[in-house]
């Protein structure tokens, strides 16, 4: 069943036009990538998506509905939560209120409190700098909370921008580990901008390849992985 | 020669100790990696050598004379300059402008300048060909006179790169300087640096999570854990180092790298 | 290909591209040329009176003092609600000295503004490290610190004030009204081309960079200590001469005039609503918060509440400031020409003050 | 009418006076005084304007600044072309255009300052409004001295020229009259609290307390001397004396102390005043009558009255200032009587004694000093 | 005589404070300055002149419609004036309150006059005596609300989940809209609160310092300096500032010449700020790079 789709989406900043026709399927409970260059338009989709940036043509359309003229907490209310690219944290709040913001729109107490709980058992370091600033955090514990205060939204549909930026490779493995265990368990739907292109094809079903605001190519995550083009440009060259 | 050297380097924040007792040296002509977990203290160490931070105990050394009380702004004109981990950069002005404000220590007497006589003008001139010749090396030329707010990430990592090279350093501190890099970008970005190196005869040190760069540019990686140092020595070794691995890179990292 | 991705405009023909940047820069030139030629002929005519000179340089006065804190407000990012204080220094200093010593108005206007910059400079010191808000209620503070030394120490002769005699100029007495618009608006002239070019020095772009990102500046050298008490000086100095002029204008100083906030406001708010990153702003904000009066001057009741509306309107129809509405066509006509011609996209923007709350 | 004779401002309709207030800025309240002279003019013009003429009168905002005042008194000097300057108000604004006003040889009537340059401008076009805050000085040690008996004063002023001159004038008279000054206690325009000043006063226990102050600060001193249970006796100064007082302070903090004055009370019967009350009620509904509004009428009144003397024709400058002159013991105004002497400036006030009220039982009574002032 | 003049400046201070308290909340949730915070507590004070004299109500069905009215005003500035500039930079937000300031003075001055009005409910004028000092009632009672209220405070953004949201819409409001906080909705009910407070504010002081358009403009400045002496974003540092800042101008007024009583406030000001430009409760200091 299809959650979320993007047909033809145009968007632009001023004179910029940074999508150009851009559609998109993510099936329910799928982890689907998107790949592409410094500058391809991936943020500014998963912008559209959130309601940060209001589409000029083309809709999104979330669950059957479409999302147009919806404000981005309406959206959050809908169940889509957003890891924002550049982390993003509170940064005059302590980690465990910037946690709690994370929740913002929950009532169910002990839900909270149990995925709190899940957020430190999976970086532990969060748990020990609860009272600290987030602004006092290194940039990848920064990174860890806000990861951990996407989580905290229990969404339907999760976006991720990027979540392995300045992350150590020990964690970044957890974390996608993570990440498939929470989509497993929850059913949660995840759409994961990434540069680290091999991470997010070896653990997402599907993926999309942009281009200068267009859909280069997609296709199933083995496909991709078997595309030369893809390959040569997006995963390097492999010594 | 040593470039930098720094013994006993110990930064605390209240009750969070980011470096204990770190020592290291990256000598001239090299490119040196320091790499370890998040939290691991490499961004406040890199504070620390670059003067925006001051240390508890221990002392710098810019080649071999001690820089403890220098100023931040007083690095570049010995010869240091550094990039950030959170991209700081003068977002409402122009990847020129940014540019050009790296060679500030270049434009010679201040009141000359202000005042925009002759010399000044010279100089300004000579800084803003300088600036289009640094751009082009990095592949944006294109970009000189874009708002820097309206680039993505990945190029605006690029500008504080440039910025750095448009002093003339003889080191630069790189934090993270392929995060949100593609793999392309990055194969691209360790060309560049690697270039520097060779070609300019700058010393490199530089802090990177990406270790298909790290492994294959440096000539020697520092580890630290924990604020301490953990492990040092040429990549292959590091790579062979069970505490490394169990530390910092997992068992899977000779897959990503 | 990664450069390529983003760039669909050909390669970009730099020639060209210079060749258009200096043909605007030449263009402002002109404008700014014609601008003065007129504002010095005008006078000329038959029907101009002498009241209009007064008031013409009253308006010229504003548009210094905004300028003043055009440099520390709109280039450096650091809010001053204190430049009054810079005022009280330039009037009482070229009132002291023309009362005493019958010096003549330029050196009163000199020594004003030199006395002005030396203070700025232990200001500048004093607070190397406030920022936003913090800066601003310090700047207040020492706006009413000249209050209280104007009002009680004896020389200043308190609320009472004294009386200058006739403005002279190079021995020549009572150089009257039109005389003394024409030194005004001589005065006007330096300043701006000194703005000119201090806006574009390095000098400048130091400024814009402690505004912008402190701490990448003070790694690219930039010495924060020395740069943020050259901006305080240089606006001193601008702001320091004006108040000579505003001294002079009258031929009277008393603390009831400068113990009070409310120049420090209005040269704030004429730096803003002319747009106080931009060269021209201060003449937009200069003739705002002087002909705004003018024309409710006669309302009573209702001119207070009708410059809150004017204000308020402004500030929506323009929020980075007059200027930058104003330039809008201009520049949106060079971009294109720019993009045309082979450039990216280049965009200026105004802008004033950094964050509010930031301290270091 | 020969209107060839007539100087600027004149016509056969209409004459055209100006004044500079403070409508908006710092001290705005003070506008008060172009509202009490506009009362009183536009009465005037509902009956029928003088001579034929009705008086324009125009009131400009200066926001209490002189650069801005400049500009407006030369547009109303060589713009307007207006006859002269009456009831403005300010003593900066005043002190920075006096010389120039003069100078163009425009009459300056009843401005609302008491700062000495305005009052003793050796000028024939200036007439003062009321008497120099020195003289009131030396009469308020007087009084202390032979109505309470006191060998030691304490003083509360406010940190301006009105303070400062009295301090000079008391300073002045205290050998002759044997009195010492044992505190002298300042407080500014707007502040919040006098608390610590009258502490201080307290502290030096004086037999007597001359206070200088405005109505608002002149209620919190008799409010904080009647929390600290201070019995001691108070004479306040004129500009002080309003019905604000016993109103924001309540009337018994302010039963028994006496005040100089330099108009009657609003309660006075005297048909001037209730006109004036009747006046003000009429044309500024919103306004609660208030002594300075009576500074407005005071250079209002006399001009009118100096006009009406002067006849329809030949309406001069020069004419207005002889007639003002001629002026002797008027009693048609706010001001009991109004004599206005020959020369310059110093010569020329409008008001020239003090009078003196106590607050007894609710109201201001008129009181006469031992010396039956 | 040392006791009395403290205490004199704690009461002095208390009226600082709350206006100090109302300075803090605007400025953390919304990071304007607002110059007209003052005129709302006087509009406030003269509406509930109009509701007690001309209407005849009791004092606390006043307070009620008057808090509710000055909520109101807080609310229509932000709709009004503050809304379509939310964008700008503070500098543009600060000159606009100044524009509202202007309005609020001029309606006030033309609707009401410009005389000082006093207030009709008056406290209980028997001085209280403690530690051998006197004050008056109204200043207890005053202190006594400030502390209330900033207790109250300090708890509602400290600890519950609106006051925490209320700090993030501050710290990054494009950031909290995707955490689905209601962002406009919060900016209101600050600017309400800010109306709520300026109430209040009116109506406890105005019987101290009397009413007119005017009765605010010092009480706001002290209020600032307090503020910005308190460290800006701090509730009970704004408080204690306050009470500094009242007790130091007595002592100076009492002990140095009252003309140096402004002065002291600003003397202190610039003293702490320069050397410790965060204030006495800054933030807690927060790296950039
Ligand atoms: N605020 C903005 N104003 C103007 N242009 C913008 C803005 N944000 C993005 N752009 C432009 O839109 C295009 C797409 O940007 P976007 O941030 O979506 O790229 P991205 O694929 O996320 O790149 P990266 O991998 O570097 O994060 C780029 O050309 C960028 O310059
Ligand atoms: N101002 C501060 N106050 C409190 N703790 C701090 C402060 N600055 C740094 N720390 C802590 O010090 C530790 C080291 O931080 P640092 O930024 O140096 O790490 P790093 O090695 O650069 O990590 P990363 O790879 O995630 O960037 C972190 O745990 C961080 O939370
Ligand atoms: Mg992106
Ligand atoms: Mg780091």
């Amino acid at each position: 069943m299809t959650l979320l789709r993007l047909e033809n989406v145009v968007a632009s900043y001023g004179a910029v036009r940074a999508l150009q026709g851009i559609s998109i399927d993510v099936q329910s409970g799928a982890i689907v990538a998107l790949l592409g260059a410094n500058g391809a338009g991936k943020s500014t989709t998963l912008k559209t998506i959130s309601g940060m940036v209001r589409p000029a043509s083309g809709f999104v359309e979330y669950d059957g509905q479409r999302l147009e003229g919806k404000t981005p907490n309406q959206i959050v209310r809908l169940g889509i939560a957003q890891i924002p690219e550049g982390r993003k944290i509170f940064k005059d709040l302590t980690v465990s209120e910037n946690l709690r913001m994370g929740a913002y729109t929950r009532k169910d107490k002990a839900g909270i409190e149990q995925d709190q709980e899940l957020v430190f058992v999976l970086f532990p370091i969060l748990k020990e700098r609860a009272r600290q600033l987030g602004g006092s955090l290194s940039g990848g514990e920064q990174q860890m909370l806000a990861i951990g205060r996407g989580l905290m939204a229990r969404p339907r549909l999760l976006l991720l921008d990027e979540p392995s930026l300045g992350l150590a490779p020990l964690l970044v493995a957890d974390i996608f580990q993570a990440l498939r265990r929470i989509n497993k368990e929850r059913g949660t739907t995840l759409l994961i901008v990434e540069q680290n292109a091999h991470v997010a094809l070896k653990n997402a079903n599907f993926g999309y390849v942009l281009q200068v605001g267009r859909v280069a190519t997609e296709g199933t995550s083995e496909e991709l992985q078997r595309n030369r083009e893809v390959v040569e440009s997006y995963m390097g060259t492999q010594q | 020669m040593t470039q930098l050297r720094c013994e006993n380097i110990t930064v605390s924040f209240g009750g969070v100790v980011a470096c204990n007792n770190i020592s290291l040296e990256v000598p001239t002509g090299k490119i040196v990696g320091l790499i370890g977990p998040n939290g691991a203290g490499k961004t406040t160490l890199f504070n620390v050598l670059s003067r925006f931070q001051d240390h508890d105990s221990g002392h710098i050394y810019y080649r071999d004379q001690d820089i403890d009380r220098k100023k931040p702004h007083q690095m570049v004109e010995l010869g240091m300059a550094r990039t950030f981990q959170n991209i700081n950069l003068f977002g409402e002005q122009s990847t020129l402008d940014n540019i050009l404000i790296g060679a500030h220590h270049l434009i010679g007497n201040p009141f000359a300048d202000m005042f925009s006589l002759p010399a000044a003008r010279r100089t300004e001139r000579s800084l803003v060909q300088r600036a289009n010749e640094i751009a082009e090396m990095l592949h944006m030329q294109d970009e000189l006179d874009t708002l820097v707010k309206n680039l993505p990430y990945g190029y605006r990592k690029r500008v504080e790169l440039a910025r750095a090279l448009a002093s003339q350093p003889e080191l630069i501190l790189l934090d993270e300087p392929v995060a949100g890099c593609n793999d392309e970008e990055t194969d691209e970005l360790r060309g560049i640096v690697q270039r520097l190196n060779r070609e300019l005869g700058i010393t490199i040190f530089l802090v990177e999570h990406d270790m298909s760069m790290v492994m294959n540019v440096c000539d020697y990686i520092y580890v630290i854990n924990f604020g301490s140092n953990l492990a040092d020595g040429t990549p292959a070794e590091v790579q062979a180092n069970a505490d490394v691995i169990s530390a910092y890179l997992g068992e899977e990292h000779d897959d990503a790298a | 290909m990664v450069a390529a991705a983003r760039t669909s405009a050909p390669i970009a023909n730099r020639q060209a591209v210079a060749a258009l940047k200096a043909r605007f820069a030449q263009q402002n030139w002109i404008f700014a040329g014609v601008l003065f030629a007129l504002l010095a002929l005008v006078p000329l005519l038959p029907v101009v009176e002498g009241w209009m000179a007064t008031q013409a340089a009253l308006v010229i006065i504003y548009i210094l003092a905004a300028q003043g804190v055009s440099v520390l407000t709109g280039h450096t990012g650091l809010v001053t609600v204190g430049h009054g204080g810079f005022l009280a220094i330039g009037a009482y200093t070229s009132a002291l000295m023309s009362h005493y010593l019958g010096a003549d108005l330029l050196s009163g206007m000199i020594c004003g503004g030199l006395m002005a910059a030396l203070i700025g400079c232990l200001l500048g010191l004093i607070f190397l490290r406030l920022a936003g808000a913090f800066m601003a209620i310090g700047t207040l503070g020492f706006a009413f610190f000249i209050g209280t030394i104007v009002n009680n120490v004896p020389i200043f002769n308190g609320r009472t004030g004294f009386s200058l005699p006739p403005n002279n100029l190079f021995g020549v007495i009572d150089i009257g009204d039109f005389g003394f618009y024409y030194v005004c608006l001589v005065t006007l002239a330096l300043m701006t081309l000194f703005m000119y070019s201090l806006v574009r020095s390095g000098v400048g772009r130091a400024f814009k960079a402690l505004r912008d990102a402190e701490k990448a500046a003070q790694s690219s050298g930039v010495n924060r200590l020395f740069y943020r008490t050259l901006a305080f000086t240089i606006s001193a100095f601008i702001t320091g001469v004006a108040g000579a002029l505003n001294g002079h204008i009258v031929s009277f100083v008393s603390a009831e005039v400068y113990a009070d906030i409310w120049y420090s406001v209005d040269i704030l708010v004429a730096a803003i609503v002319g747009g106080s990153a931009m060269l021209f702003g201060p003449f937009i904000g200069g003739v705002f918060i002087v002909m705004v009066p003018f024309f409710f001057e006669e309302l009573a009741d209702f001119s207070f509440i009708l410059k809150g509306i004017v204000l308020i309107g402004v500030l929506m129809l323009a929020p980075a400031g007059v200027a930058d509405v104003a330039a809008r066509p201009f520049r949106a006509m060079r971009q294109r020409a720019l993009a045309q011609a082979g450039g990216a996209t280049a965009r200026e923007h105004g802008r004033t003050g950094g964050s509010p709350g930031g301290a270091e | 009418h020969a209107s060839a004779a007539n100087d600027p401002g004149v016509s056969a309709k209409e004459i055209l006076i100006c004044s500079y207030q403070p409508m908006t800025g710092k001290i705005s309240s003070y506008f008060r005084m172009g509202k009490g002279a506009d009362a009183w003019f536009k009465y005037v013009n509902d009956q029928g304007g003088i001579n034929g003429r009705k008086i324009d009168y125009k009131m400009v905002d200066d926001k209490y600044e002189p650069a801005r005042t400049m500009t407006v008194v030369k547009r109303f000097i060589e713009r307007d072309k207006c006859f002269a300057i009456v009831s403005p108000l300010g003593s900066a604004p005043t002190a920075a255009v006096i010389d120039y006003i003069t100078s163009k040889d425009v009459p300056l009537i009843g401005a609302g300052t008491g700062a000495e340059k305005n009052l003793t401008y050796p000028s024939k076009w200036v007439f003062p409004l009321y008497p120099s805050y020195f003289t009131e000085g030396q009469q308020l040690v007087r009084f202390a001295k032979e109505v309470f008996g006191a060998k030691t004063v304490a003083l509360l002023y406010q940190n301006d020229p009105s303070g400062k001159t009295h301090i000079k004038g008391i300073e002045s008279v205290l050998d002759k009259y044997g009195v010492k000054l044992v505190a002298q206690e300042g407080y500014e325009q707007k502040e919040v609290d006098v608390s610590a000043q009258v502490i201080a006063m307290k502290n030096a226990n004086p037999d007597a307390v001359i206070c200088s102050c405005a109505p608002e600060p002149a209620a919190k001193f008799y409010t904080e001397r009647k929390k600290l249970g201070w019995n001691v006796p108070v004479v306040n100064v004129f500009f002080g004396k309003s019905p604000k007082v016993p109103e924001l302070a309540g009337k018994d903090a302010v039963e028994g102390v006496y005040f100089s004055t330099i108009f009657r009370d609003f309660n006075s019967p005297a048909p001037q005043i209730q006109q004036a009350k009747e006046l003000l009620k009429k044309y500024y509904p919103e306004e609660q009558p208030d002594a300075i509004h009576l500074w407005g009428f005071a250079g209002a009144q006399v001009f009118t009255e100096a006009l009406r003397r002067m006849g329809p024709d030949n309406i001069t400058r020069a004419r207005l200032v002889e007639t003002l002159e001629s002026i002797q013991d008027w009693k048609g105004s706010v001001v009991p009587s109004v004599s206005i002497g020959h020369g310059n400036a110093p010569e020329h006030f409008i008001v020239k004694d003090m009078a003196w009220v106590v607050y007894k039982n609710g109201e201001f009574q008129d009181f006469k000093p031992p010396w039956g002032g | 005589m040392l006791g009395q003049q403290i205490m004199s400046g704690l009461a002095t201070g208390s009226l600082y404070a709350l206006t100090a308290v109302a300075v803090v909340v605007v400025f953390r949730n919304t990071r304007t300055i607002n110059l007209a915070q003052g005129d709302f507590s006087m509009m406030g004070a003269f509406i509930a002149i109009i509701l007690l004299k001309t209407y005849g109500l009791n004092y606390y069905a006043t307070i009620v419609l008057c808090v509710l009215a000055i909520m109101a005003l807080g609310v229509l500035t932000e709709r009004l004036v503050m809304r379509p500039i939310a964008d700008s930079d503070w500098l543009t937000l600060f000159t606009a309150t100044l524009g509202v300031y202007y309005i609020l003075h001029g309606v006030a001055g033309w609707i009401w006059g410009r005389d000082t009005k006093a207030f009709p409910v008056t406290f209980d004028p028997t001085p209280v005596h403690i530690f051998g000092t006197v004050v008056s009632h109204g200043h207890l009672i005053n202190m006594g609300w400030a502390a209330a209220i900033g207790v109250v405070l300090y708890v509602f953004f400290k600890y519950t989940k609106q006051g925490i949201a209320m700090r993030a819409v501050t710290d990054d409001p494009e950031t909290a809209k995707l955490m689905g906080i209601p962002v406009r909705f919060i900016v209101t009910l600050t600017w309400a609160m800010a109306g709520f407070l300026a109430a209040f504010i009116g109506i406890l002081i105005a019987p101290i310092i009397y009413v007119a358009p005017e009765m605010m403009d010092e009480v706001l400045i002290k209020g600032y300096v307090a503020a910005v002496f308190g460290g800006l974003y701090s509730i009970p540092g704004a408080i204690i500032g306050a009470l500094m800042i009242g007790v130091a101008e007595n002592l100076a007024g009492g002990y140095l010449g009252s003309h140096y009583k402004t002065a002291t406030a600003f003397a202190m000001i610039v003293v702490l700020l320069t050397f410790r430009p965060q204030g006495l409760f800054g933030i807690q200091k927060r790296r950039e790079i």
